[in-house]
């Protein structure tokens, strides 16, 4: 599955979706990935990953099966 | 506890209300947060709220799971509103009923300061001099 | 802060909520007490609610004053209804209407409290046992 | 004018209004005057007097013209 972009992720990223490259296979990796891709990521005030709809430490595995998101700071209410 | 979690185009406090209120509770506590004509002194004209849906409704309910473990509430209500909102407009509803109303304030507050925190929504700002945030 | 108290034989949330709602302010917090449908595990049939009416509206008047003093409050209601009461009536509402949310939770209930300690309302309950209290 | 008697206080009494006897210039001379009068009045939790629609001390006085009331209690809300 791809990678779900949200809020000023999306907007940086210029696309709703991306496709995760095959090597990638933990959060921390993820992060990784997409600081180099999309430096201006870094900006933001936390850059927290969801997989399978809920917050995932840096620690977390990835598989292809796995639903991932990109989570900007929320700021609903 | 019975929980209503809803997240769409338009909420109102009514249907907070038509689920809350029984007689079996005595209070009721409601916090209303609606798009605000300014911010930090800009004039906004209008807020674009995004969600993403699956992720919030999940989180909704974790909250849920944490009031429950904390108060004995009766109801809760959670409603998050989407899409172009103005000045005016409801942009979420948080209700709470239980027999007792000090536990009902503090449930209300914990849940309104918790979705702010967790739940993935997110919020632009249109400001009067074009700029989008 | 602009003001609305209000006695008399029924009110509702929507009246509350009609005065407080405004581009203004971005958070609003309400207390509906409802009548409930027992005390104490004793089933209750109605209660009957009197006041002293001038001096309950003069003794609100002092808890806006008090809250005004205390909190950058923009708008706050205060409605309470007398007569008989039903099991699921409403019997009071506190309303208000700040930037801030969390002066707002502290506010609302302030005023709950500080009513249900000072103002000359008095209610009977009629519990389906026959007792009157 | 007459004393106002609400709630719990009014149902002890058993009427709306009791006239003020003239020698009562004072709250606690009101107070003591009730007790004598409906001695069940010191069942209750509490009793308060309001003058002029505003809660007294037992120091303040009374005059012919002030609107008196006996506050037993109260249970609004």
């Amino acid at each position: 599955m791809g990678i779900l972009l949200f809020g000023a992720a999306k907007d940086i990223a210029g696309v709703p979706v991306l496709e995760k490259p095959a090597h990638i296979s933990d959060v921390a990796a993820l992060k990784a990935w997409l600081y180099e891709v999309y430096p201006s990521l870094q900006q933001l005030k936390s850059m927290m990953i969801a997989v399978n709809r809920a917050y995932a430490t840096d620690e977390q595995t990835i598989s292809q099966q796995d639903e991932v998101a990109v989570i900007p700071p929320v700021s609903g209410g | 506890m019975e929980i209503l979690i809803n997240i769409k185009e338009t909420i109102t406090v009514q249907e907070a209300l038509d689920f809350i209120q029984s007689p079996e509770c005595g209070g009721e506590v409601i916090f209303a947060g609606t798009v605000r004509n300014h911010t930090k002194q800009r004039e906004v004209l209008k807020l674009f709220y995004e969600c993403y849906e699956a992720m919030a409704i999940s989180e909704m309910q974790k909250i849920a799971v944490k009031v429950q473990e904390k108060w004995a509430i009766q109801k809760l209500v959670m409603l998050h509103a989407v899409g172009d909102k103005y000045p005016g407009d409801l942009a979420v509803v948080i209700a709470v009923a239980s027999a007792h109303r000090g536990i009902a304030f503090d449930a209300c507050e914990y849940v309104i300061d918790l979705l702010k925190e967790t739940v993935p929504i997110w919020k632009k700002e249109f400001f009067a001099d074009g700029e989008i945030v």
